[in-house]
């Protein structure tokens, strides 16, 4: 029963309050782009036993959805953060290497 | 292999069981095989089974990181189903349910194949519609299938509460040959019969890492050191995509956590299988009388094989209402496995990137039902190296098709 | 035989006596009592059979690892099986039943499976009833069953309530011994917000019974005054009844209170399950005693060493006036002397190890208690009931060196951590050889949420096995836990207690040492499921080596007690078998519960009325009222249709369509999700969301429109209202409201985060209300107010004004072909306005419809319906809704999907009409069969039925239904196969069956 | 006006706390900056409130603002002037990019008083709802067992919920069901 703080309001919510939304930083490719792109970006998925980002809303909340980056093999959560970014934010990545030395990176396997 | 029997429990008897001998070899590995298969669950045994009985090809080695058997096929509500609507799901789940007829005696271990009767309650009318027109198409695909009226229901299962008040049961999508089968014995009697013709099931051996030469697989890394092979069959259910990432690529999964429960046994109460999928609940009552009940899924990436409460809680909540006498049973055990699911929920068994590397995997949370015809037709793509008719359909290509073998149809909504 | 002393019993309280019934027998017992030390009072040491070989089965334990004494409790609504009378309060009036025999416990024919059992070894199913391949299911299986399964299922509706608590402590203690009060006295006194339960109605634990001496006082007045300033302190919180039942991930843990199982109907709610969120956990749990394996250890008076000692001193019950105590270890002494302190006799304790010196075995001998070094018991003697048993050497075969009679058998084999709740959420464990258990191991703790630890274990629990050792442990980790919860944590020092010297226990795992098969076979590990030493030999013969395969093979450990008693001693064996040590075996996985719980518990206050949210609308008691019979959608309830008197679903069916298309009818349409969209960016955004180009659309104007999911596929239409430059108010389906709000803003947060555009969901701000029918304009206008006239209002267009004295927003869109205005008011005032256009009505002949006729009309004009026409894989274009989607964007949400090879195929089934040759109504979901098989010998098809009606407008059967290249064969005649195996034929038609120019709504 | 209906009509239930539903509240759903100068002179004009800070509360004699995320109030005026505030609202932000939705019918609004009343809540709501955690000023957004809903305590001993009109009956059951005599916890 995972908590995972909103960043937008504050409340360290419970999973029940929370909605999963899948992995994080996806890059959306539209009309006209190749095959594999659409296809990396619709289905193609890390699923790493690791170190995951990710997407929540926080449905029964304010609503609003975040990332954040998870440990899917301890459950350890590193960190949650806004969903208006591209990719994680540097310092978060820096703890999260400081916690987990042999993680190959954000992207690693992208 | 000594057959098992009446006779030879008697001939045992006599000296305290003391000549009964090993179901299957413990092996060390080989430096070398024609097929090496990741995984010894009930797929990647059943895949084995028919490399041989079909194909004659037994110099096979099949790995396994922790006991045989011990992933998701011993963590199932065993339900044997193939009341499936499209075309190639019917196919490949009715050919596993009519292997399963038959397994105790082909193995000769009896694997307790109840063909009992599986219902699928209708509790809206978008779930009317959707069974009657899973009944219409099972017709023509061979599934013998029936959509049956709440009388009926009632007498089937005469411990359900078909009167709602929330959700009347509006009818069933009757399957009369599905039912279950003791999840263990599968992986057992499958892993007998393998070491019987000769295959090395190596136990306790995590691989950890694929070796490939010119884009052409050539064999595997594990803890017991590197093993050289001509072909590689990945069937490890939740752990997928850490394989396909040792080979170098992506697979379209994502691993989540199902979970199940046990009641406590009490006497025989219930002789089917029932689903409710608008209450979000499943259950049987096993030979030993426990209550085996099926729970939901974590939406989020675990690996852990544990679930989160309100999953089970849901389920729960919704056989009380189902089932009215499961209020005062207790829950003796509660236990979870990692899935993995793929875009459309449909399977993938595939060639791969890595030439002679052949995975199976995404059977999602409907593995169990479908373990001797996904064997059979796994079989098949690594003998031949392409796919047969029952493989054909569930291709990786689909996804960049658009052509997807989506199962969940009937949960429509109406205006 | 057992009885009721008289001179003990510090839990029972002698002039409370309570009338209970077993097996119909009047019996009574104390206020005090469990439901197992009454029975033993009243000399009922057999309460049930075993699972497999029926064999008569008594009392054992003391506590929640009790794996035989379970009954059938209560009747009626308040039936339950499989109650363990063991941590079953005794109440007034309770009436229970022994389990698992017919036709009685003294007779129990299933028992024959007893004479043959040398035939039914582990996993014996396994190798035979194989032929023939029916008889399986039709005679095996049955019979199988029946043997099987313990208590009997209940039949009636529970008639009690349960209820779930949200708790938030920063230290969650489980387990009320001193271990446990002392972890939660240190935690309190650093400050930490704590919470401390116990299963059992009393605080102390074994302390008291083990005639614990703390801080120089008896450990019952220690505990009382503990227990004290406990409840003296604000930040503390004392639960007795209360059961740590699970630990979950990120601090997560559940307790089970049962709050009124021992006042049955006292109207309180019987279960409440917590739901804690813990910063730390203490598990104090203690630990349980392990049985010893000899030939016949489970024949009834053979029991836990411990258990004798609790009943004896805890409710002044002796188990047998002659006890022989059997020990690998110097507490089994304790229980000798207590019995002896109280009056009764033991002929003999049976010490395996070789040299027994020390305080209590002297002790004892100063009792004048005979103690026999070295020995074993080589079997037991009695069927129903001990007689006697008979002594021999450990380390030899069996050979008998003497009898001994007695009427019960006391066994300490050494104590094992209540390690499952520190295990459930991933803490190891490790083996402590002179112990010879299983205990946690501080290093590898379960972690939460930033990934530190986060459960501790004190006490015996933790495998500090002296009285001493469990106060100093728990309050270290009761300081621990505060200071990992943020604070300081307390100077005070642990309270101290006499020590008593105990030597070496010695690890025997089986009696005697070189027992031979035909022991063996009468040694048992699993008394509920039967399973004997020999099984769990036999599995690691034949393979079965991993411990779950071992577990699975031969069921050890998978009985209600999930292996209490028997893990230990099983592993053992299998180590032993295979030459292993037991840390290399290692331990089968604990799960949650740590003692089953109640189902309804779970479910908690979810039943009856509140099982699920019902929603309604302002018109919901209305329609309740005037013969709906509702139809499910979502979590509403829609009226399917009205039935007048003495109507069929059907014939109502019929009257509402001939009604509307006639003259007048109602629809309750407030269901339908209402989306504000507004922003500078709104034009841009509402063109992404639909397939339509929605940013030209004028505003006073409505469109119909589509929407999909990146996939291609069509989730979702409506009509949408442009209010003013920057608004838009989209219209969805009912089911779709929530659903399509969230998408709008997952895709405004996630992806177009910097584009100016808010949305609303004020779906139930608004009751709307269709009128329809040739009559619809006449009530507007008997109403008055605003010009709804063609000229200023129509069709397509929206008008804002009052009607009737109702502030309205008024549509004039069709869904079913006739003159239709949608009317939106603020829900409070729907169900007035639905009374005034009730009453306004009459005249013009007003009736209410439902979604069926909704349905029909709909069809009747080839309108899609999301859900019938859609199922998840259906692009627009599949329903020849071409023109629905904008050749000039470039892009909207789906486009891209509907690029794919397979989406652009023109093999793709396509929509069209279908009409049957005789008329008849096509059967749902029927599909059009082509000739020839696929290659996996499935009938070829060639499209299938989507919507279908009888038409009550045209008199025939209507359908819709997608088929392939269907627009292209117009007029061709297709056969559709029923489920019985015949065929229907049906012509390929235009699939707008009435009023095809669109006249009589644009009126 | 005259002919509107809250949706429970003021159903009230006395358990060991009281129950009841308070009739219809003028209630305004308001998006846009907090930032903003104009944006705050309309609130602080439309309720005579400031906007509140991240999960507080501010109601004074049936007026008054609650923050609901970020970018989103939910405003409280008295409901017969709920039709005006919004129009008010709108037109002062006219030109500023904003969305003032009235959504007093879609609401039902049920007060919770007692001695007890933060375990009736706390039966039903994964909140830590213990006087060092929640107080009167702050607002939370959560479920109440299965659906969606907002709660502030308006008193020492209450608190008022505010959820969806449709589930306003599932939401007063389940709030009686709690608080049914005999069924206190004694916890918080």
């Amino acid at each position: 029963m995972l908590i995972l703080e909103c960043p937008y309001c504050g409340v360290a919510a419970e999973e029940t309050e929370l909605a999963a939304g899948g992995e994080a930083h996806l890059t959306r490719f539209g009309p006209g782009s190749s095959d594999d792109d659409f296809e990396t970006y619709m289905f193609m998925r890390e699923n790493p036993k690791g170190v995951n980002f990710e997407r929540w809303r926080h449905a029964n909340g304010c609503g609003k959805w975040f990332h954040a980056a998870r440990c899917t093999m301890t459950l350890e959560v590193f960190g949650t953060y806004s969903a208006q970014t591209y990719e994680p934010p540097a310092d978060l990545i820096k703890a999260i290497k400081k916690k987990r030395p042999d993680w190959p990176g954000y992207g690693a396997h992208k | 292999m000594r057959r098992y029997s009446a006779f030879a429990i008697a001939r045992e008897a006599a000296r305290y069981h003391q000549g009964w001998e090993r179901a299957w070899a413990a092996p060390e590995p080989k430096k070398k095989y024609d097929v090496i298969i990741v995984g010894a669950g009930g797929h990647g045994l059943a895949t084995a089974f028919y490399l041989g009985k079909n194909f004659g090809i037994t110099n096979v080695a099949i790995i396994e990181k922790g006991w045989l058997g011990g992933g998701n096929t011993g963590r199932n509500t065993t339900i044997i189903r193939s009341n499936y609507l499209q075309d190639p799901s019917a196919a490949i789940y009715e050919k596993a349910r009519s292997l399963y007829e038959t397994m105790s005696q082909d193995l000769n271990y009896n694997v307790m194949f109840s063909p009992r009767g599986v219902m699928m309650l209708a509790q809206t009318e978008s779930e009317i519609r959707g069974y009657q027109r899973t009944a219409h198409a099972n017709a023509y695909q061979g599934v013998s299938t029936e959509f049956i009226s709440p009388q009926r229901v009632k007498e089937l299962c005469p411990i359900m509460n078909i009167d709602g008040p929330r959700y009347p049961v509006l009818g069933a999508l009757w399957q009369p040959r599905g039912g279950t089968a003791r999840h263990d014995a599968v992986a057992w009697g499958y892993a007998r019969a393998c070491s019987d013709m000769g295959m090395d099931i190596i136990q306790k051996c995590e691989v950890t890492g694929v070796r490939s030469e010119g884009g052409k697989v050539v064999g595997v890394d594990t803890s017991k050191g590197a093993i050289d092979c001509n072909k590689l069959a990945v069937v490890v259910a939740g752990h997928s995509s850490d394989l396909a990432q040792m080979a170098g690529f992506r697979l379209p999964m994502e691993s989540v956590a199902l979970q199940a429960l046990v009641s406590e046994p009490i006497k025989p109460c219930m002789d089917v299988v029932v689903m409710a999928n608008t209450v979000h609940g499943y259950m049987s009552q096993s030979d030993k009388g426990e209550m085996v009940i099926g729970g939901g899924t974590d939406a989020f990436n675990n690996y852990t094989q544990r679930g989160s409460f309100h999953h089970i809680e849901e389920t729960v909540r919704a056989l009380v209402e189902t089932f009215p006498m499961v209020s005062r049973l207790k829950m003796l055990r509660q236990w979870g496995g990692i899935v993995d699911v793929t875009g459309d929920r449909s399977p993938i068994i595939t060639k791969t990137p890595v030439q002679n590397m052949f995975i199976n995997a995404g059977w999602g949370t409907g593995g169990f039902k479908a373990i001797p015809g996904s064997g059979w037709a796994m079989a098949e793509l690594v003998a031949k190296g392409e796919p047969g008719p029952l493989s054909a359909e569930f291709g990786m290509n689909r996804f960049i098709e658009g052509r997807f073998i989506d199962e969940s149809v009937a949960a429509g909504v109406a205006h | 035989m057992s009885t009721r002393l008289s001179n003990t019993g510090r839990l029972v309280n002698r002039s409370a006596v309570k009338n209970f019934t077993f097996n119909g027998k009047k019996m009574q017992g104390y206020e005090g009592d469990t439901l197992a030390s009454a029975l033993l009072a009243n000399d009922q040491m057999l309460v049930g059979r075993s699972f497999k070989y029926h064999r008569p089965r008594g009392i054992v334990a003391s506590g929640g690892e009790e794996p035989n004494a379970l009954v059938n409790m209560g009747e009626g609504a308040r039936f339950e099986p499989n109650q363990r009378t063991t941590t079953t309060e005794l109440f007034d009036g309770l009436t229970c039943t022994s389990q698992n025999h017919w036709p009685s416990l003294e007779f129990d024919v299933g028992v024959a499976n007893n004479y043959v059992a040398r035939f039914l070894p582990a996993g014996f199913y396994y190798k035979t009833f194989m032929a023939p391949r029916a008889a399986w299911k039709h005679v095996f299986e049955p019979i199988i069953r029946q043997s099987a399964g313990l208590g009997k299922a209940p039949k009636e509706m529970d008639v009690d309530r349960y209820e779930h608590f949200y708790a938030f402590e920063d230290v969650v203690v489980v387990g009320g011994g001193i271990a446990g009060l002392q972890a939660a006295k240190a935690a309190a006194d650093s400050g930490a917000q704590v919470m401390l339960m116990e299963q059992t109605t009393d605080w102390g634990g074994r302390a008291p019974v083990d005639g614990a001496v703390i801080d120089g006082k008896p450990a019952d007045q220690w505990i009382d005054e503990t227990v004290a300033a406990l409840e003296a302190m604000e930040n503390v919180t004392l639960r007795t009844r209360m059961m740590g039942a699970g630990v979950y991930d990120h601090g997560y843990i559940t307790g089970y209170e049962r709050v009124a199982d021992h006042t049955p109907g006292d109207g309180r709610p019987r279960h409440r399950l917590w739901r804690i969120r813990a910063k730390q956990i203490v598990t104090a749990t203690g630990a349980i005693e392990r049985p010893l394996s000899f030939a016949g250890n489970d024949i009834p008076g053979v029991m836990l060493a411990s258990a004798v000692r609790d009943y004896v001193v805890n409710y002044g019950v002796s188990i047998g006036e002659k006890t022989v105590v059997v020990t690998n270890n110097d507490d089994g002494y304790r229980t000798a002397i207590a019995l002896v302190e109280a009056g009764l006799q033991v002929p003999m304790v049976v010490d395996a190890r070789s040299e027994v010196e020390g305080e209590l075995p002297n002790k004892a001998r100063d009792l004048g208690i005979r103690v026999e070094a070295g020995k074993a018991i080589g079997k037991v003697k009695g069927g129903k009931r001990v007689t006697g048993v008979g002594i021999c050497l450990q380390n030899g075969e069996g050979g008998a060196l003497e009898e001994v009679k007695c009427d019960a058998v006391a066994m300490a084999g050494g104590w094992s951590p209540v390690v499952h709740l520190w295990s459930h959420c991933g803490g190891k464990l490790i083996w402590d050889e002179t112990q010879a258990h299983f205990r946690p191991d501080a290093n590898r703790a379960p972690t939460g949420a930033n990934g530190e630890a986060f459960v501790l274990t004190a006490g015996i629990a933790n495998g500090d096995m002296g009285t001493t050792e469990a106060l100093a442990s728990g309050d270290a980790a009761g300081k621990a836990a505060a200071k990992a919860a943020g604070h300081k944590a307390s100077r005070k020092a642990a309270p101290k207690a006499d020590v008593v010297a105990e030597n070496a226990m010695a690890p025997v795992w089986i009696m005697p040492q070189n027992a031979g098969p035909d022991l063996r076979m009468k040694m048992w590990l699993d008394y509920q499921n039967d399973v004997k030493v020999s099984d769990v030999q036999l599995a690691a013969r034949e393979g079965y080596e991993s411990v779950e395969h071992t577990k699975r093979y031969t069921t050890l450990g998978m009985a209600t007690d999930q292996g209490k008693l028997s893990n230990i001693n099983g592993l053992a064996i299998l180590a032993d078998s295979l030459n292993a040590e037991i840390p290399q075996v290692g331990t089968t996985t604990f799960r949650p519960p740590y003692t089953p719980i109640s189902m309804a518990s779970i479910a908690g206050e979810a039943r009856g009325e509140i099982f699920q949210p019902l929603r309604k609308t302002p018109m919901h008691d209305w329609i309740e009222n005037n013969g709906a019979h509702f139809e499910p959608v979502g979590h509403w309830r829609r009226p399917y249709a009205y039935l007048q008197d003495g109507e069929t679903v059907e014939e109502a069916v019929k009257r509402e369509v001939k009604n509307t298309r006639r003259k007048l009818g109602l629809l309750d349409a407030s269901t339908l999700g209402k989306i504000i969209v507004k922003g500078p960016d709104a034009g841009k955004f509402m063109d992404m969301m639909y397939t339509n180009m929605m940013s030209t659309l004028k505003v006073g104007k409505c469109r119909y429109g589509l929407m999909c999911n990146e996939n291609g596929f069509l989730s979702d239409d409506g009509v949408v209202a442009r209010m003013d430059e920057d608004t838009w108010l989209c219209h969805t389906t009912s089911g779709g409201a929530d659903r399509i709000h969230g998408w709008m803003e997952e895709w405004l947060q996630t992806e177009w985060w910097d584009w100016d555009v808010y949305v609303a969901n004020v779906t139930e701000q608004y009751a709307q209300v269709a009128v329809v029918g040739p009559n619809a304009r006449k009530v507007l206008e008997k109403l008055g107010g605003m010009d709804v006239t063609k000229g200023s209002l129509p069709f397509m267009e929206w008008a804002e004004g009052q009607i009737g004295g109702f502030d309205t927003r008024v549509f004039r869109i069709s869904f079913s072909g006739e003159l239709s205005y949608e009317i939106a008011v603020p829900a409070s005032q729907g169900r007035a306005f639905w009374d005034a256009l009730m009453e306004a009505g009459e005249e013009f002949g007003v009736q209410p419809y439902g979604t069926e006729c909704l349905h029909i009309m709909r069809a009747e004009k080839g309108f899609i319906m999301i859900g019938d026409e859609t199922d998840g894989t259906i692009i627009p274009q599949d329903l020849g809704l071409n023109w629905a989607i904008s050749k000039k964007k470039e892009d909207f949400l789906g486009k891209r999907a509907q690029e794919r090879t397979f989406m652009t195929n023109p093999d793709r089934w396509k929509l069209v009409g279908l009409e049957t040759l005789d008329g008849s109504v096509l059967p749902d979901g029927a599909y059009a069969i082509k000739e020839g098989d696929n290659d996996n010998g499935q009938r070829n098809m060639e499209g299938r039925v989507t919507s279908t009606y009888h038409s009550p407008t045209l008199g025939r059967g209507i359908a819709m239904g997608i088929i392939h290249n269907g627009p292209d064969r117009m007029g061709e005649v297709i056969e559709f196969g029923k489920v019985d195996g015949t065929m229907v034929k049906a012509k390929i038609v235009d699939q707008v069956f009435f009023d095809k120019n669109g006249e009589k709504q644009d009126v | 006006m005259s002919n509107a209906v809250s949706a429970l009509n003021h159903a009230s239930y006395q358990g060991f706390a009281l129950v009841e539903e308070m009739g219809l509240q003028g209630m305004i759903t308001l998006r846009g900056d907090f930032a903003d100068a104009t944006f705050q002179k309309a609130v602080k004009d439309v309720c005579g409130q400031d906007i509140p800070g991240q999960r507080e509360v501010t109601v004074a004699d049936g007026k008054g603002v609650a923050w609901m995320s970020p970018d989103e109030l939910l405003v409280l005026v008295p409901y017969s002037d709920s039709a005006s505030a919004a129009m008010d609202l709108a037109e002062a932000l006219k030109g500023t990019h904003a969305l003032a939705a009235n959504v007093s019918d879609a609401r039902v609004v049920i007060r919770v008083k007692g001695e007890n009343a933060r375990e009736v809540i706390a039966k039903i709501a994964p909140v830590d709802l213990s006087v060092a955690s929640f107080q009167p000023g702050q607002i939370r957004r959560t479920r109440l067992a299965q659906v969606a809903a907002a709660f502030w305590m308006s008193g020492e001993d209450e608190f008022t919920i505010v959820a969806f009109r449709s589930v306003a009956d599932y939401v007063f059951n389940l709030l009686k069901t709690s608080a049914i005599k005999g069924s206190e916890v004694g916890y918080l």
